[in-house]
């Protein structure tokens, strides 16, 4: 969960680090109170995206009325295709280098990184390498102040900026252990005319599996509605802007469907692995969240391990008579535990199943064009193995 | 051989009383894994499918010298459940449980590595030794014996994968599921090692997916190493900031895309499939004959067919 | 810094160990207000000292007035030797079973050592060793859950003891940690006839060295005035019972200047370490310290390394002058760093030094019996090396 | 030779800008300690007796290569100063610090030995090699070099013994303090099996006292020893209860009493002195002749007379 930067913000000050003066405002007339209160000020919608400056979601006021007029510019716009619903009013900064400073979740080196780097102010990945210092932290004793000094020495920041740098790392760590976060990142860090380092930007990213460890956290959520709707239901779901629905159990099999339906010409309207052992009820309940979008096919790919073929089929079958039937075409590709039994139940309610992904996938692709009414029977490209037999759909999707 | 586990190893199941561990230890002993006890704490004394369960793994380890664990334990308790599977001295702990935080996982990797212990997963199906054991939750039926070591970062797809192999006749040393979180024990480079050290590995196939490093480092390895590997990778139509089900399937910041990854395999000699069921043909092309056959090249599948060079 | 067993169970109770409920009171009328509310009441003096019981400092009352009397007999007497001043009236407990629990630093380890057994109530070095569950904690990691289910099992509490234990031992080890203790201590953890654990009894040791951690902690001060005054003076300050001040540089050679004193017959007033490297001022106070106590006879005793013959020297000038002179005999032993300085500083004012700690304390001992007009002049016993020259107390001690 | 420290030791002095810091690196180069860099955060670059600042340790290892530290860290900044020299890989850190939180002594020797570092302290004069390195506060006029080993809890009353040993022609290997705390890095067994393995050491000298079981437990090793063992223990008259200057000095519990500790030691077969000055007559005694010398008993103090056997 990515926190917004005014949020980043609180936290870091709750952590004693230096913060730009600022109020959050969400209309033009907080706007102007905030900056009668601060005087020059800076405006920044709050967002989930980055690059928001570029974008003009930035911008700087002298006075209460011009930013009341700001705000009023920014606010209930959009802005990287999100919604301005707030804007972050803080003291306009007199600036004279930036830092860049983060904690961040090291896969590969299974522990916490401190990145840090004298070239702040841009993305992290645009800063050159060898101006870069990455520090892997060992869990079992979190960040030493001497290492936090090490840093500051190998930026060669000087013995006044050495300590205040020092602090702020060492307050970020702090933070990043006690928010779970997968990243806590300060950009720029800046060093301001009166020799002072201060946060201007923030982001802290905290991770969704660690919130049940932090019920007191503010909660933000990002994405369509669908996607919180599946999020609640625990299902990992994310929106494409194709035709086929697609549900299958598992991130990767769930990947590599959507990428041999592509590959064989036809377009994915998301993604949904119902994840492992899913039962009837959060099965039925995924499809239901795929219908809702309205596709022009459905696709359930399940070669069952820990998922059961048999709770497949219930659900398949829960939500048609829910629905009186359905009204698209249903590629079912099902395999694995419990798989007689799940044919079985599919048969009773008069529904089919392939046995290999390149049958059902070249069928679902077929079945949507023909669903949308404008091609005929698909082709797999050449080489990309055996297209599916075409007698299949009647087989399989014919409701 | 097999690598990291065999007929020598000795499991016990942690929360071996919950719904999935019950299932799982039950299909486990029906494959001839050596289950020989399960834990739960407060249920010491009751029994699971005629394994005894204790309070403790330290228990387990006294009654039964198990060597590694299979641990079910809900997310909140898992990091918990590895220190105790590690502090016991157990060798192999696969961890099947998923949604663990972050922060957990780099604390287990730090203790189980300073105690020596090889921790799979966390999120991971597992890792089988086709006819000598099987630790985890995936369906036997896709396995089958043989000279070809597969690796894993996504569960079902590597089912598919394995059985499309075993339906040719292409059989399996050890397949492993590396787990499909951000934070997980083992990597593609580390197994790779293993399988390379493996004298009944013969190929290896590398099943990968977008985001992350690993397989940029695993081809870094590959270029040294003598073994035919051949790779298929999830997530070519997947866009850019979303995460794909997986927390390390996500293409950050221009990092971790699908064709980074297929161009630094190829680079390193790796075969990719464009499809899941490719891989069983490109292995069959690349599998040499077995130093002992004559000229084999080792297939042993369910059909019971025999080699073809 | 022990704590008294209120201030612990307060700690106790902050992290969610279950006490009884009590309150403190410091007046009869308070242990009757507290026996109103709670109904049948345990008084137990807060001293701190161990054996309270047996020395009749736990009484009972089952009515506020006989809770009143009860306090009335405790309050303002001494028991042990200590005076006192509160009782924690707590409500009675129903007992069926005691265990003892503590964590503990293992100096030997170098580790948190968690120490239990299902023989509580008594001291626990009264209790066989058999009896006793030792588990070493590693410091990088703190007590994980498991670690306690181990203790637990090896305790053979049974599944709903267990997880009991199991949650106050994880409480106890974080108070352990939280107070930077020594000592956390609960015993008796007594199981009530409902079935619930409790913390009957508590004790906690903070680290004196710690206490700068721990700005809001309690102060609980322990010993005579003198020892309060040299432990505010940073001075390893222990009062003893015979005529002769000492003070030298040191913990082994302090100790080992007592114990010389007592082989030659002598009886040592104090232990008065003042450390290495004690400046002028520091070393003076020692010396006025140690005058308060109306000795027979002073003996300073440094072998300076870190300390500096000079800065001794100044301090014991400095009294002096401050005093107009010293009324009793003072011996002096002076060798090591800036020994010359020193003596020559000794010289100017009028003071001798020796060479040897045997000359100094056979010397010391002579001349405390001398002051004290009861004895002639002093040989060391047999076989104890050899005797002071006695010639030496106009050389050293004569003013 | 010598243990822990030598000739081909290098120092860094952490908290060489301090005033206790400065002073004993003055001390130590005089000494002919092989002292080649401090450190001190925020005043790298600075000199202090034309030995080299740094800001970090990191860097000293890096310009000089040193080995080993002596701290003079205030109390509430050792423990990272610990981490710090443990981290950069020194072999020996020296801990002169007193007044050392005790969780904190426990999270460095933890981390200390994780990383393979010895730790001499806290609250220790030091360790000395006389002729060879000084690494400590202990003043250098009371050593000598020989073939006695000393291993103290306490700093003044070792100094008191080393002088009576030098003052009788009996030099040292390295005398190492242990320290006065209740946590310290190194004991006397751990001591005690250097001087055994140590050729040039032919009788060790162990100086202890009251509180603890250190010495009972030293006792245990020293019946294992080939070598003479002294000792002397302070603390005969200590009252039960009271903590006599060290954090470790307190007969607690019926525990760690004098009585108890000579007894052991006596048991092991070791000459306990009555007085500390007794201790040089009985090294004398019990000193064994040197292989090489065929008989003289290794005397070589600073009176340069010859042994007598």
């Amino acid at each position: 969960m990515k926190l917004y930067e005014y949020l980043a913000k609180e936290a870091f000050a709750r952590h004693g680090i230096p913060v730009p003066p600022g109020r959050v405002a969400t209309s033009p007339k907080g706007a102007a109170e905030a900056a009668q209160e601060l005087g020059d000020v800076a405006l920044k919608v709050q967002i989930l995206a980055g690059g928001r400056g570029k974008a003009g979601g930035i911008r700087f006021a002298s006075t209460p009325d011009e930013a009341a007029r700001q705000a009023a510019e920014l606010l209930g716009t959009e802005i990287r295709g999100l919604r301005v619903s707030k804007v972050l009013v803080e003291k306009k900064l007199q600036i004279d280098r930036e830092f860049y400073l983060g904690v961040a979740v090291d896969g590969g080196a299974r522990r916490p990184v401190v990145i840090a780097s004298t070239a702040g102010g841009v993305n992290i990945e645009d800063v050159p390498e060898k101006l870069i210092i990455k520090q892997a932290v060992d869990p079992a004793w979190g960040l030493m102040p001497f290492r936090a000094r090490q840093i500051a020495r190998r930026l060669d920041l000087g013995p006044d900026l050495s300590s205040q740098f020092t602090d702020i790392l060492l307050r970020l760590y702090d933070v990043f252990q006690t928010y779970d976060a997968e990243l806590a990142e300060i950009n720029p860090l800046a060093l301001q005319k009166d020799g002072l380092l201060v946060a201007a930007d923030g982001r802290l990213n905290m991770d969704d599996d660690a919130l049940f460890r932090h019920p007191d956290s503010p909660v933000v959520e990002e994405g369509t509605e669908l996607e919180l709707r599946a999020r609640k239901a625990g299902l990992a779901y994310v929106e494409l802007d194709g035709d086929i629905a697609v549900m299958a159990n598992g991130a990767g099999i769930t990947m590599a469907t959507l990428d041999i339906i592509q590959l064989y010409g036809g377009r994915p309207a998301n993604f949904l692995d119902a994840g492992g052992g899913a039962g009837v009820e959060t099965t039925a309940a995924a499809i239901e969240l795929l219908l809702s979008r309205r596709p022009k096919a459905l696709l359930i790919n399940i070669f069952g391990g820990i998922t059961r073929c048999d709770d497949v089929a219930r659900a398949l079958v829960t939500v048609g008579e829910r629905r009186g039937g359905f009204d698209l075409p249903v590629v079912i590709r099902l395999v694995g535990t419990n798989e007689k039994e799940g044919l079985a139940i599919l048969e009773d309610y008069g529904l089919k199943a392939y046995r290999t992904m390149d049958e059902a996938a070249a069928q679902v692709v077929h079945a949507a064009k023909v669903s949308a009414g404008d091609q005929p029977p698909p082709r797999a490209p050449a080489g990309a193995g055996p297209a599916g037999d075409p007698s299949a759909v009647e087989r399989g999707g014919g409701l | 051989m097999a690598i990291f586990v065999d007929e020598r190893t000795r499991v016990v199941i942690q929360n071996a009383t919950g719904r999935q561990g019950r299932f799982h230890l039950t299909q486990m002993l029906a494959y001839g894994t050596h289950v020989m006890a399960g834990t739960s704490p407060g249920k010491g004394g009751q029994e699971v499918e005629g394994i005894p369960i204790y309070d403790t793994v330290e228990q387990a380890v006294l009654h039964h010298a198990v060597n590694a664990s299979v641990i079910f334990v809900p997310a909140a308790f898992a990091k918990d459940a590895v220190f105790e599977a590690a502090d016991a001295g157990l060798g192999v702990i696969v961890v099947i449980t998923e949604h663990i935080p972050v922060h957990d996982a780099m604390a287990m990797m730090a203790y189980a590595r300073q105690r020596g212990s090889v921790v799979v997963g966390p999120n991971t199906f597992g890792i089988i030794s086709p006819g000598k054991a099987k630790l985890g939750i995936m369906p036997a039926v896709a396995y089958t014996p043989g000279p070809v070591g597969i690796v894993a970062r996504s569960g079902t797809l590597s089912y598919e994968i394995a059985s499309a192999l075993t339906d040719a006749g292409l059989g399996q040393t050890t397949v492993v599921g590396l787990g499909g979180d951000r934070v997980v024990g083992l990597n593609f480079v580390e197994v790779l090692k293993k399988f390379s050290d493996d004298p009944e590995t013969r190929a290896v196939v590398l099943v990968g997916e977008i985001g992350g490093s690993a397989e940029e480092e695993a081809s870094e390895y590959i270029k040294g190493m003598s073994k035919p590997v051949v790779a298929y990778v999830a997530g070519r139509s997947a866009p850019p900031g979303k995460r794909m089900g997986h927390a390390g399937a996500i293409i950050e910041r221009g990092r971790g895309t699908f064709e980074g990854k297929i161009e630094a395999l190829e680079a390193a000699g790796v075969k990719v499939a464009a499809l899941p069921w490719q891989v069983a043909d490109l292995v069959a092309e690349v599998l040499p004959p077995t130093p002992a056959d004559g000229g084999g090249n080792g297939r042993n599948g369910r059909a019971g067919t025999g080699g073809e060079a």
